[in-house]
């Protein structure tokens, strides 16, 4: 396989700089708007159920990603549950070092099965393991506006 | 050589509206589930999901495919998102149709989504980013300016008055005033077009399609599969698509050579001599008034400089001989990008199968052709259809 | 794959929501801006940081530079016939390597152009820009590049117009298209 | 209609960290003319182009207007998956067994050194509403799934170290894999720890690379006198996208991609049958979790071959180029570097890297954060389809 030339290899190494000039803005969804309306107003976290395929969905999802049914079943799946993994972070999107690490769960709420990613804290890295018990620690109700982070992280119990 | 005959069984499709309180998943669900029940199919039949989605900047999702994949049925599921720009909306279902008449599938979902109201500050921001990063960025251009130096070009090579390219968004606009999900339908008077506020001379705000969120989708299936789910499948006779090189300031933009090339490979497949007699119904590709009448040309189905004139004859009326986006059309219904060509899929179907209500055009059509466009004024999709016959 | 499966029987069942004439039951809900405003609906904003620096190689390493020193540049593919502008190392017709650089001239004709009111993000514009495809002379016929026109009553604008590009003193380029500010009519 | 498909041509320049001297319009060309010299084509023979491409990893939207020219794909049928290129082949092949195409040609590459901001575009793959606003480098993604593993398949961080030292002193004697370095687990474990337990040394590093591939019917692959590499099976799959829902412990859409292959090749037992695996081995635990979803070994027991070798000598047959975690991370391009890897083992052409024999290949491609997608290919030389007639046959 013979290399191709092509007329001048040397001439460019010039780099032209720009970006992706947008602002994203997204709606909570039909599902979501319930969702997070009683996140913010009762301090619930809800879940939808498909009996069919024995599926709870948190956050709400409003529909069964398995067998299509549209959800219309609620279930409250309460704000603790135990940690099914855990991972610790040290640095930041832009990959500078962050001041101390910020951990992040992977929690099965309640009796639900339900996974939910979220940060943990109030812990130390090192007292973290599997199976732990947690338990959300809720924004005051006055700085909630109806997003994930109306709870501020999950701490053991 | 005799390909495997692929149908579309079923079809479903949301409202397009300016901004949807929905999420990217929730429209993409409401369609597939449509398109699903409209032929009482379980997802557990479905062996693959094609999804066709434009820049991932409008929805705001880098990898959008991946992210719209289980919300189109893609649940553990051969799962392929495929793009061609503006295109996207004819080629999905080209996608489809190669998955299945590979024979590796015999069921396929086609599912197009697009929710450009989360481009903020307007959708319009997202367009930048199109062009060649180096040269052309750095000017600021934005998307008008490519479809007004298009038109442009086209009315002088042919001497066109813009009044006849009006006559494109008045037409659209009233058939829309029957589509359901129709976000801008309108009684309107060639006056009102003409007088509107001007954007980028020659193009008017009322030749220009709307910004929107929505989707709609495609059940393909193999032909035992599809003679088992409905007395009435739709077959897919043709398909053709083309892509023209990105130096498009290299280019003439007066015709579009891509588009005729994609026509002509669909036509060869579809068996089909003369276009101009054996399509019925078409639904050429109209973000702008005057793209229908440039794709009109490009398909074969008017002489070059000539769809101005078979508009004014009233032949792409829904009562014409070959009546021309019966559903209202991008210009009319709305343009959620991909979305919008999936709609024109959707509207073949229920018009070729008399089910298109008060839309059906009167010629009883046998065969039709949906087309889409895209890129830098690039691409060309073609979709032919084709009732069975009686 | 699934050839063995027997589907059930069918019964034709068309659900009575996709039925044309039943407008309201789409699935759909439109929003209008105060519904943001207001905070009535949930929703999140972002503003990803998405910057890259391209590697411009050897085509646009050397046309930026032919820029900054106040030239346009073309390459030249002798099977074809055919020079191009913007420049590529490649013929993309008969696919090989293009012949040699060309320096073209920096004026060129109107191949095409518009008069536009917004910018990209959709602010109005008091005074219109003028895009316009520029046959750059020296490039064969019908290879232009996109840029701007000024100086110019944009009614006077027509196909076929002579023009000129108006560069940014030698000292303000930097290896840019906008090294050019713009061209204005000979 | 069930054409058998080849490949009959593969192009690539050599991958490497940063490649500022050419634009990825100029790389691409330079894999082409190898590709296309390779096959004994000329570009208008070419009936069809798939290109695989994602918007953000090139910064430009709808990238796929920028694909044809380099190929010489002017005015012809194409289109853009946004997939990994062995997604890409899929679709290609696709296309051939419908028998309306004989030749079509497969382009990917990768430029992710010209992202400025890789780890924000990344971010932006999140759910926007129920995942981005926690604001973290969602890297954690890989440190949730490795523990989720780890803690299910009883798979020590020595054992997942293991596989990162193995694989990086293996791409030391590989020419394409420009992170090679001779390496122990000890120096893996003791490295800065970025999302625990991922550190900085089971984080694939990015390459820059183009890769262009020519599929052909039989009726072509035969015509053109070139040697063919055969597809024999092919599949590819997505789990659940979402966080909440995704299995964290094992690839299902690897599994599922690869019974679907595996049912078309013919294969019964993958260890045996196949002499040669490149798969994906970002973070280190994916090699162990794909090799198991690929039913290579059974669930918990990847991390033995490595550490006490095994009579089959996977240990040796499996990523022989230094994997993901020596060639380099390449976004869509990855995929195609290993059935880049696969096709030249089944060329007998690797050198030192070379897998004796080597007749029957398998890459496999994931698509990588924050996705569930795979894809697998399963590749024979000549050798391996002498009498492949009986077993070869795709679809109904």
């Amino acid at each position: 396989m013979s290399k191709v030339k092509l007329p001048d290899p040397k001439a460019g190494k010039l780099t032209w700089k720009g970006d992706i000039p947008i602002t994203s803005r997204y709606t909570a969804g039909v599902a979501g708007q319930k969702f997070f309306q009683a996140l913010k107003e009762e301090e619930k976290i809800l879940g939808t159920v498909c009996n069919k395929c024995e599926v709870t969905y948190v956050p709400m999802k409003l529909f069964c990603e398995r067998c299509f049914a549209q959800l219309d079943e609620t279930v409250d799946v309460g704000d603790t549950g135990k940690l099914v993994s855990f991972s610790v972070v040290h640095v930041d999107l832009d990959g500078k070092k962050v001041n101390s690490p910020q951990i992040v769960g992977l929690i099965e709420l309640g009796n639900s099965q339900a996974k939910m990613v979220h940060r943990l804290g109030e812990v130390k890295p090192s007292d973290l393991h599997v199976g732990m018990k947690v338990k959300a620690v809720w924004e005051m109700p006055l700085g909630r506006e109806g997003k994930i982070t109306d709870i501020q992280h999950f701490k053991p119990i | 050589m005799k390909l495997r005959k692929v149908a579309v069984v079923g079809a479903g499709i949301t409202k397009f509206v300016r901004r949807a309180q929905e999420t990217a998943k929730e429209l993409s669900y409401h369609a597939t589930k449509m398109a699903l029940d409209s032929c009482n199919m379980p997802l557990e039949e479905i062996d693959t999901v094609v999804h066709g989605t434009a820049p991932d900047a409008f929805d705001g999702v880098h990898m959008k495919g991946e992210y719209l994949s289980e919300a189109s049925g893609g649940w553990r599921k051969p799962f392929m998102r495929s793009y061609v720009g503006g295109g996207t909306g004819v080629f999905a279902p080209i996608n489809g149709w190669y998955l299945v008449a590979s024979g590796m599938f015999d069921t396929c979902v086609v599912v197009c989504e697009e929710k450009m109201s989360s481009c903020q500050p307007h959708p319009q921001g997202a367009f930048l980013t199109i062009f060649d990063h180096t040269t052309e960025r750095p000017l600021g251009p934005n998307l008008l300016w490519i479809f007004a130096l298009e038109m442009n070009r086209y009315m002088q090579v042919h001497k066109i008055p813009r009044e006849q390219i009006a006559l494109v968004s008045v037409k659209n606009k009233r058939n829309a005033l029957d589509h359901p999900s129709a976000q801008l339908g309108a009684e309107l008077t060639v006056e009102d077009v003409m007088n509107s506020e001007i954007m980028a001379w020659p193009v008017t705000r009322l030749m220009v399609s709307p910004t929107s969120d929505g989707a709609a989708a495609v059940v393909l299936a193999s032909e035992e599969v599809a003679k088992k789910i409905t007395d009435n499948p739709v077959w897919i006779s043709g398909v053709g698509w083309n892509l023209d090189t990105a130096y498009w300031t290299n280019r003439d933009l007066y015709y579009p050579e891509y588009v005729e090339k994609a026509a002509r490979m669909a036509y060869k497949m579809a068996g089909i001599k003369n276009p101009k007699e054996e399509i019925n119904v078409v639904e050429p590709y109209d973000p702008f008034a005057y793209k229908e009448l440039h794709h009109l040309e490009g398909l074969l189905l008017a002489d070059k400089g000539q769809a101005p004139r078979i508009t004014a004859e009233g032949i792409t009326a829904r009562d014409g001989k070959m009546p021309s986006c019966p559903s209202g059309g991008l210009l009319g219904v709305g343009n959620p990008i991909a979305a919008a060509g999936m709609m024109k899929i959707c509207e073949l179907f229920w018009q070729l199968r008399g089910e298109a209500g008060k839309r059906q055009v009167k010629n009883s059509p046998r065969t039709g052709l949906a087309q889409a466009w895209g890129d830098l004024m690039q691409v060309g999709t073609v979709v032919i259809m084709q009732r069975e016959d009686k | 794959m699934t050839l063995e499966r027997n589907l059930p029987e069918r019964e034709g069942l068309m659900p009575e929501y996709y039925k044309s004439n039943m407008k309201p039951s789409l699935p759909g809900t439109p929003l209008e801006e105060e519904d943001f405003k207001t905070h009535r609906v949930f929703y999140t904003t972002d503003i990803p940081k998405l910057q890259y620096a391209w590697d411009g190689g050897v085509a646009m390493g050397h046309y930026l530079k032919g820029l900054k020193q106040g030239k346009l540049l073309g390459t030249y593919c002798k099977k074809c016939k055919r020079t191009v502008v913007p420049p590529r190392v490649f013929c993309e017709l008969c696919f090989k390597n293009m012949d040699k650089w060309v320096e073209l001239k920096d004026t060129g004709t109107v191949n095409t152009y518009s008069i536009c009111y917004v910018t990209w993000d959709m602010k109005k514009l008091t005074y219109p820009q003028i895009p316009a495809v520029i046959e750059i002379d020296g490039a064969s016929k019908g290879k232009g590049i996109l840029h701007l026109l000024a100086e110019v009553d944009p009614k006077q604008v027509k196909l076929g117009m002579k023009v000129k590009a108006v560069w940014k003193p030698k000292s303000e380029r930097e290896g840019s298209i906008l090294d050019i500010k713009y061209f204005k009519p000979i | 209609m069930n054409q058998n498909v080849a490949i009959i041509g593969i192009g690539y320049t050599v991958p490497k960290p940063k490649t500022p001297e050419v634009s990825y319009k100029e790389m691409t060309y330079l894999a082409a003319q190898m590709a296309y010299k390779e096959a004994k084509i000329s570009h208008k023979e070419v009936e069809s182009f798939v290109s695989v491409a994602e918007d953000l990893h090139e910064g430009t939207s709808i990238f796929d207007e920028y694909t044809p020219d380099q190929l010489g794909a002017v005015q012809k049928p194409m289109h853009t998956v946004s997939g990994d290129g062995i997604q890409g082949i899929i679709a290609a092949a696709l296309q051939i067994m419908t028998g309306a195409f004989d030749l079509i040609v497969v382009e990917g590459h990768s430029k992710a050194s010209n992202m400025v901001t890789p780890t924000h575009v990344l971010n932006y793959a999140l759910d926007p509403v129920i995942n981005r606003p926690l604001n973290i480098n969602p890297h954690y993604i890989a440190g949730l799934e490795m523990r989720a593993y780890m803690q299910d398949s009883k798979t020590s961080e020595e054992d997942v170290a293991n596989i990162v030292a193995h694989n990086l002193t293996k791409a030391a004697l590989n020419k394409l894999a420009p992170h090679g370095t001779k390496t122990s687990p000890k120096k893996v474990l003791s490295s800065e720890p970025l999302f625990e337990p991922i550190r900085k040394l089971h984080m694939p590093q990015t390459s820059d690379a183009a890769y262009v591939v020519v599929l052909a019917s039989e009726k072509i692959a035969k015509k053109k006198k070139v040697k063919p590499v055969w597809i024999a099976g092919m599949g590819f799959c997505s789990d659940s996208p979402t966080l909440e829902t995704r299995d964290w412990v094992t690839s299902i859409s690897t599994q599922i991609a690869a019974e679907k292959a595996y049912q078309q090749a013919g294969i019964k037992n993958p260890a045996a049958e196949i002499d040669v695996f490149e798969i994906d081995d970002s973070f280190g635990y994916k090699q162990l979790q794909h090799l198991e979803a690929l039913k290579v070994c059974e669930k918990g027991k990847a991390k033995d071959i490595f550490v006490n070798g095994d009579k089959q000598k996977l240990n040796l047959r499996v990523n022989p180029s230094g994997g993901t975690l020596g060639v380099g991370w390449m976004h869509e391009a990855t995929g195609l570097h290993k059935v880049l890897e696969v096709v030249q083992q089944l060329h007998g052409k690797k050198g030192r890297n070379q897998v004796k024999k080597a007749k029957v290949g398998l890459a496999q491609g994931w698509r990588g954060l924050p996705t569930t997608t795979c894809a697998v290919l399963i590749l024979k030389n000549q050798m391996a389809t002498s009498g492949r007639n009986q077993n070869r046959k795709f679809g109904g």
